[in-house]
């Protein structure tokens, strides 16, 4: 009890500086902020708590690597108080934030290994984080593959990023749901570049992050690839309230995705009926 | 001098509730004064038609949001008349406390939110707030503290929910009375304040005899009952009340008007000057009385403007009654009794009572003047009809007349300043015409 | 930065709600010194006519029950960015709207006797029945904290968070005794919070003035209300004291159990 | 374990001089009920009480508080101090204490939450234990949580003249001595407290569930239709979360203070039960349906706590909820049933799971 009392955290947003804005798409755009004392020390697939007093709080992903030097970026699409909000700010705002918090994305599961990323909708701004630290560090991971699906050609997250990351030699498979003529890619939805590409069981891992229907979609396609359970990582959003494992808002069953998540192993959440 | 004048004033700002005036003028002469209401009508006393008899005080708390302590009470001393409820003395006092509350509350809404931007010339509180932040500070301590009150009473000022036919579903808790009065000292420091602040004010000095009807008990300042007073009826029994006046439609107007029986078309008014000039000076506490005296009352008991006036001393009445009813309140120790059945305080069949179908009048004085409701309930309860008279009705012809004798005094100043003159006096009546547009019906005697 | 433009209107009903905003006595200088209020007629005289403020957030405060109310209501959307229903008549029509359960020719006799051809009304409809609503202030009168929050909520660019919960999970937070265990019945269970249960804190039941919750367990309300000793005509006037034009017939009878 | 004696005369003299270091709870009358909070005249302490309609839990995680304050200009943030006196509960009922000791958990599980902390840390807690049953909703037995456990500084058991005190820690001795109102064993009231304790296992021997299985029965039985069944009793209200001692969710809104230039993030007590906890953006509701809201609160009361935090269940048996539940649903009913759920229906629908094919390991 006085151990829990001595190390207690408070609710304190920390202060961070909007440094730059760079629009997306028509509901996107991305969020670079600066923390004048400290750097945030975090890992691919975490998020913070991200607030505007009067507003509220909302919980963001880090949509950068660690190893970028100065800063984080946050991808924040508009959907409600806090999001929108941002969406009003002008470089030199300032933005409270608290974490990093959560698991995300182990690394060393994934080194020495091949990787395939999938990314559904805005399920790609935590993934860029792990992309990036990919990036950063090639050498230490095997062949590396990212799918990644959206609406339409207009709402594909970074798309002018795919070339500096196809440069690394990392393969990147793109699909629209649907397309105007203009589009030269894929057409259809993000399970079929599944089949597409090459899976070998036992040295590859998948981590996967879109809206919730994808997942089940996604999940079968791999099971049919042979891909065991535990080497599936999934990304999950609940809502949340505290990101400390406390307000209950984000419990999947017993567990809590602030805490234990939101990057699961998927052999560990799928006896869970309400994980899916 | 103007020739043809034709006065429209349309939504009278800062009263509540929507009406016209329209004042036209040939060859200065009036030829037509009429006040518009524009009003929605509410049909209340077709709503009630149905009802079980002890939902009707919830039901017609919302005639209106300003008097509805007041509408409460009426509603429930009319079902209590018809069922022959005797309520406790507890009962009693705390619809005296709350009744006073909610007419210093209204006061001070009036005089202080709705007047005082015309004495200042200011279009309204907010600009007022501005240049005299003292000034506005003192009218919102004043209305929180009757608002505090009905909370603590009846949970809240508007629509009250404790106020029920039988007596009140929560009884206060000793320490929230008490804290009514450690509060009086303030609001009497603050109605003193205000005395002098109306002192300075001047009114037009526009004079006219005029019939004035209030409820009168014994000769105290009376509020929650008495018998209905002019001085051409002395004391009549309430439910004989449709002896004393009786309701007309006028095309017009959504809200029906009222006249004295007297005679055809014979205006009276009611309200603080009313009550006034029916109770007397005499009757007033120490402090409203030398206030009377402050702001020359007894000089303009014949100007429909000191309406205003009377308001501000009756706010010095009514909280030397508060503080007094709370200090008997006090002295008895509370008891926690409540009204037969807890609840909703209807749908509970306790107002059945199998006998033949039984009417009651409840009059009470309310802000702006005598409310009356009159329900006639059956043996199961329910309310088979119903009959509100409210004050501003009352008031209407008495307005009228007024304009058409006040106009042509005043044709010689600017069209605006006429305007705003027929303004001024209408809002000195304090008229509140949402709720004096649902009036029914009813036989009234031809 | 600009003011919030604000407007208050008022059409069938007692001004209670507008009242509401003269009773946050705390908190009004700091409102009306963080928005610019274009039309109050209850307490303030504006240029210009009743209906032609252009304003950023509308409050409708009142039922709409004649033509006159429509075409004013129509005026006020076009020159509003934001429209507020504002308090129970507005929300749900209201007390108003026990008359739309009696015959209408009835109701304007029984008030207006031979002089029913001067007076035009319609049916009562709650403001979103004639044009579109962004949001809704429940209650009758509205929640002046509520109200409170609301406008200091739009001065900060928030959006309103509706209340989910219904009026029984306040309730408990204020630990009243239920009015059931005492003895009497309430709609709480099935209605809409936000008022911090009131009613029951005062000993008197829920009568549902804000509306019904999302997805309430009307058969469940039915069974405990009968047990309680009310019968369907009851369970139906006690819904339609503020409901009469808010239910829909089918869920008014799976509540009353009567057709 | 030290006990002593202290005689029913010095009850009020005793709370006087807690009163005067602590911020002072206890169990007092209000509105036909009892409830426990802050009392300044200690005379109105109440220690024949039954229960309380909401537990002392409030004490350290108030309905409505301030989390942080932020200067919306600067984003300058403090966190409000709580007022400096530490908080004294006197006479909290066993199931209250086993429930705070739940709440400890909960609230202590790191990040451990620092507002909770700083009220509860210096805490003085006065247990009382129970003679008889409160209500009979009630079911502490069933639960083993009618004896004295958890958090208590002193617990006192009632007998003949007074009061037997049991004292724990340094804080609970030194306060006892300090008071100087205690007086040492005898040997008639020695007997005298074994005596009512035997009263005590003998009034609280309600059917004892087997708690050993308790949560993995009700895991099992989460695709059972019964809970759908259940529901029919349900309004998804969340009075059975507001009253529950061991329930902790919340929610944060902002709220505009100060003239307009403070913002106060406020955390309030939230309800699984209520229908948007848990939707997202984007209109994805995790629990839509009321018997998913009402299978979530008994799995959370009966499983997921209990597992988290390795105790045979997270409810205490206080019997409040039951109370309070218009649809006099019972989490004990809930409990019992799990056991009931038939094993041959879940090997059904793992099968069908399986099929399904989205899962291996079920
Ligand atoms: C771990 C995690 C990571 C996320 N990462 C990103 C990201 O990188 N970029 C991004 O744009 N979005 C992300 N989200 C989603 C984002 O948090 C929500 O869109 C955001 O909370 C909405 O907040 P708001 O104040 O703008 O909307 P609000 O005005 O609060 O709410 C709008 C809608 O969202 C629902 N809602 C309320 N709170 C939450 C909540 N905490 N989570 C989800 N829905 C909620 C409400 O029910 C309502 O329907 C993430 C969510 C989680 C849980
Ligand atoms: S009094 Fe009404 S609102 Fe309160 S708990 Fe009981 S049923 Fe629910
Ligand atoms: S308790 Fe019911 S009737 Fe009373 S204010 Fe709340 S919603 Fe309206
Ligand atoms: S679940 Fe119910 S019985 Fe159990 S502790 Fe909570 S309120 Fe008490």
């Amino acid at each position: 009890m006085s151990d829990a009392a001595g190390s207690a955290v408070d609710y304190l947003p920390e202060l961070s500086t909007l440094a730059a804005v760079r629009p997306l798409t028509a509901a996107e755009s991305l969020f670079h902020l600066d923390m004048p004392h400290r750097a945030l020390g975090h890992h691919p697939g975490q998020f913070v708590q991200v607030s505007l007093p009067g507003i509220g709080e909302a919980p963001i992903s880090i949509a950068s690597s660690p190893t970028r030097p100065a800063g984080f970026d946050l991808c924040i699409r508009r959907a409600g108080n806090v999001t929108e909000a941002i969406h009003r700010l002008k470089p030199g705002a300032k933005i409270g934030i608290r974490g990093p918090f959560g698991r995300g994305v182990p690394i060393d599961d994934c080194m020495g290994r091949n990787v395939v990323i999938i990314a559904g909708g805005l399920g790609l701004a935590p993934l860029r984080s792990l992309i990036q630290y990919i990036t950063d560090h090639r050498s230490r991971f095997k062949a590396v593959t990212i799918l990644i699906g959206a609406r339409t050609p207009e709402t594909l997250l970074f798309p002018d990023e795919y070339g500096a990351w196809r440069s690394r030699d990392i393969k990147v498979e793109v699909t629209v749901d649907v397309s105007k003529e203009t589009w030269l890619g894929h057409v259809g939805v993000i399970t079929n570049l599944i089949s597409r590409i090459d899976v070998d069981p036992d040295t590859t891992v998948s981590i996967v992050c879109g809206p919730p229907i994808m997942y089940r979609f996604v999940l079968r396609k791999l099971a049919r690839r042979n891909l065991q359970n535990d080497h599936i990582y999934l990304s999950l959003e609940r809502r949340m309230k505290c990101g400390m494992g406390k307000c209950g808002h984000c419990q999947i069953n017993g567990l809590y995705v602030c805490l234990e998540g939101p990057v699961f192993r998927y052999d560990r959440i799928a006896h869970l009926p309400e994980a899916l | 001098m103007h020739d043809h004048t034709n006065i429209t004033v349309e939504h009278v700002a800062r009263v509540e509730g929507h009406g016209n005036i329209v004042v036209n003028v040939r060859s200065g002469k009036v030829e037509e004064v009429r006040l518009e209401i524009v009003e929605s009508p509410r049909f209340f006393e077709s709503m009630l038609v149905g009802q079980d008899a002890d939902a009707a005080p919830e039901l017609t708390a919302r005639i209106c949001g300003i008097c509805s302590v007041g509408h409460t009470t009426a509603s429930i001393k009319a079902v209590e008349a018809a069922l022959k409820i005797e309520p406790s003395e507890q009962t009693l006092l705390l619809r005296r406390i709350i009744l006073a509350a909610e007419i210093l509350q209204s006061h001070v809404l009036h005089v202080y939110f709705l007047v005082a931007p015309d004495v200042f010339a200011a279009p309204s509180v907010i600009p007022l707030a501005e240049k005299y932040p003292e000034i506005v500070k003192r009218a919102l301590r004043l209305k929180k503290f009757a608002n505090r009150i009905m909370t603590i009473i009846g949970g809240r000022h508007i629509h009250p929910v404790a106020m029920k036919v039988g007596g009140f579903s929560k009884i206060p808790e000793e320490s929230e009375v008490l804290e009514i009065l450690d509060l009086i000292e303030t609001a009497t420091v603050d109605v003193d304040e205000t005395v002098n602040l109306f002192g300075e004010i001047h009114f037009p000095d526009f004079r006219r005899p005029s019939e004035y009807i209030a409820l009168r008990k014994n000769g105290s300042y009376s509020f929650y009952e008495g018998n209905i007073s002019s001085t051409a009826n002395q004391d009549v029994d309430p439910v004989r009340y449709l002896d004393v006046i009786r309701e007309s439609v006028k095309q017009h107007s959504t809200a029906k008007h009222v006249h004295l029986q007297a005679g055809r078309d014979c205006a009276f008014s009611v309200g603080a000057l009313a009550r006034y000039n029916i109770n007397g000076r005499e009757t007033l506490r120490p402090r409203a009385a030398r206030a009377a005296d402050a702001l020359n009352l007894e000089q303009m008991k014949d100007n429909p403007f000191a309406n205003n006036f009377a308001q501000v001393v009756e706010c010095v009445h009514l909280v030397e009654d508060i503080q007094d009813l709370v200090s008997e309140l006090l002295a008895r120790g509370l008891k926690d009794e409540r009204p037969p059945a807890v609840g909703s305080g209807h749908a509970h069949g306790r107002t059945r009572s199998h006998g033949p179908t039984r009417s009651g009048v409840g009059a009470v004085e309310v802000p702006r003047g005598t409310l009356y409701h009159e329900y006639e309930i059956d043996g199961h309860g329910h309310i088979v009809r119903a009959n509100c008279i409210i004050p501003t009705g009352q008031n209407l012809a008495r307005m009228e007349q007024d304009l058409r004798e006040m106009v042509p005094g005043i044709l010689d100043l600017p069209e605006d300043e006429i305007r705003l003159r027929c303004e001024m006096l209408v809002r000195a009546y304090d008229p509140c015409i949402s709720c004096s547009t649902h009036m029914l019906d009813v036989k009234f005697r031809k | 930065m600009k003011k919030l433009r604000i407007a208050f209107y008022s059409f069938t009903s007692c001004e209670g709600c507008q009242l509401s905003l003269l009773e946050c006595e705390d908190q009004i200088l700091d409102i009306v010194g963080a928005v610019e209020i274009v039309r109050f007629r209850e307490a303030s005289s504006f240029k210009g006519g009743e209906f032609d403020a252009d304003a950023d957030v509308s409050f409708i405060e009142g039922s709409i029950s004649t033509a006159h109310d429509e075409a004013a209501l129509q005026t006020v959307r076009m020159r509003s960015k934001k429209i507020v229903a504002f308090g129970a008549c507005a929300d749900l029509g209201g007390v108003n709207a026990i008359r739309n359960r009696q015959d209408a020719e009835v109701v304007k006799e029984r008030v207006y006797g031979k002089y029913v051809k001067w007076i035009h009304t319609s049916a009562v409809r709650p403001v979103s029945a004639v044009v579109h609503v962004d949001y809704a202030l429940h209650g009758c009168p509205v929640d002046k904290d509520e109200l409170a929050r609301f406008l200091f909520g739009l001065v900060a660019g928030r959006r309103w968070a509706e209340p989910v919960a219904p009026v029984c999970f306040e309730c408990k937070l204020r630990q009243n005794v239920c009015i059931f265990h005492k003895g009497g019945t309430c709609l709480g269970p099935i209605v809409r919070g936000g008022c911090r249960a009131i009613c029951p804190a005062y000993g008197s039941g829920c009568d549902g003035c804000r509306g019904l919750a999302p997805d309430p367990n009307l058969p469940l309300m039915r069974r405990i209300l009968r047990d309680h000793g009310l019968g369907p005509d009851e369970i139906g006037r006690r819904l339609d004291l503020f409901n009469a034009s808010a239910v829909p017939d089918a869920m008014r009878r799976e509540l009353t159990g009567r057709a | 374990m030290r006990l002593l004696f202290l005689p029913e005369n010095h009850v009020l003299p005793l709370a006087r001089l807690l009163a005067a270091r602590y911020r002072f709870w206890g169990p007092a009358a209000k509105g036909g009920a009892f409830v426990f909070e802050e009392i300044a005249d200690v005379s109105r302490l109440r220690l024949d009480y039954s229960t309380t309609l909401l537990p002392p839990k409030q004490a350290f995680l108030p309905p409505r508080e301030i989390l942080a304050r932020i200067d919306i200009e600067t984003h300058e943030c403090r966190s409000p101090a709580r007022p400096g006196k530490p908080i004294a509960l006197f006479g909290v009922h066993p199931c209250d204490l086993h429930g705070l000791a739940h709440l400890d958990l909960a609230m202590g599980e790191p990040p451990a939450d620092a507002p909770y902390w700083r009220a509860r840390k210096d805490a003085f807690i006065v247990g009382l234990a129970c003679v008889q049953r409160c209500m009979p909703e009630s079911f502490c037995d069933s639960v083993e949580s009618h004896r004295a456990g958890g958090p208590f500084d002193w617990m006192f058991t009632p007998v003949a003249g007074g009061y037997v005190v049991e004292l724990r820690g340094e804080a609970g001795e030194r306060e006892a001595s300090e008071s100087g109102l205690f007086e040492v064993a005898g040997e008639s009231w020695k007997k005298n407290y074994d005596e009512t304790r035997d009263r005590i296992e003998k009034t609280f021997s309600g059917r004892r569930l087997n708690l050993a299985s308790l949560s993995s029965d009700l895991e099992r039985s989460f695709q059972d239709g019964w809970w759908e069944k259940l529901a029919d009793r349900c309004f998804s209200c969340g009075a059975c979360t507001a009253v529950c001692p061991t329930c902790v969710c919340f929610d944060v809104q902002d709220e505009i203070a100060e003239g307009c230039r403070m913002a106060e993030r406020c955390r309030s007590w939230d309800s699984c039960l209520i229908r948007n906890f848990a939707e997202v953006a984007g209109g994805e509701n995790f629990r839509k349906l009321r018997s998913e809201r009402l299978r979530h609160r008994m799995m959370r009361q009966g499983a997921y706590l209990a597992g988290r935090f390795g105790l045979p269940v997270f409810c205490v048996g206080c019997g409040r909820c039951p109370h309070a539940c218009l649809g006099k649903i019972s989490p004990l009913e809930a409990f019992e049933h799990s056991r009931k759920f038939p094993i041959r229906r879940y090997a059904q629908r793992l099968v069908e799971h399986i099929k399904n094919g989205v899962t291996r390991h079920e």
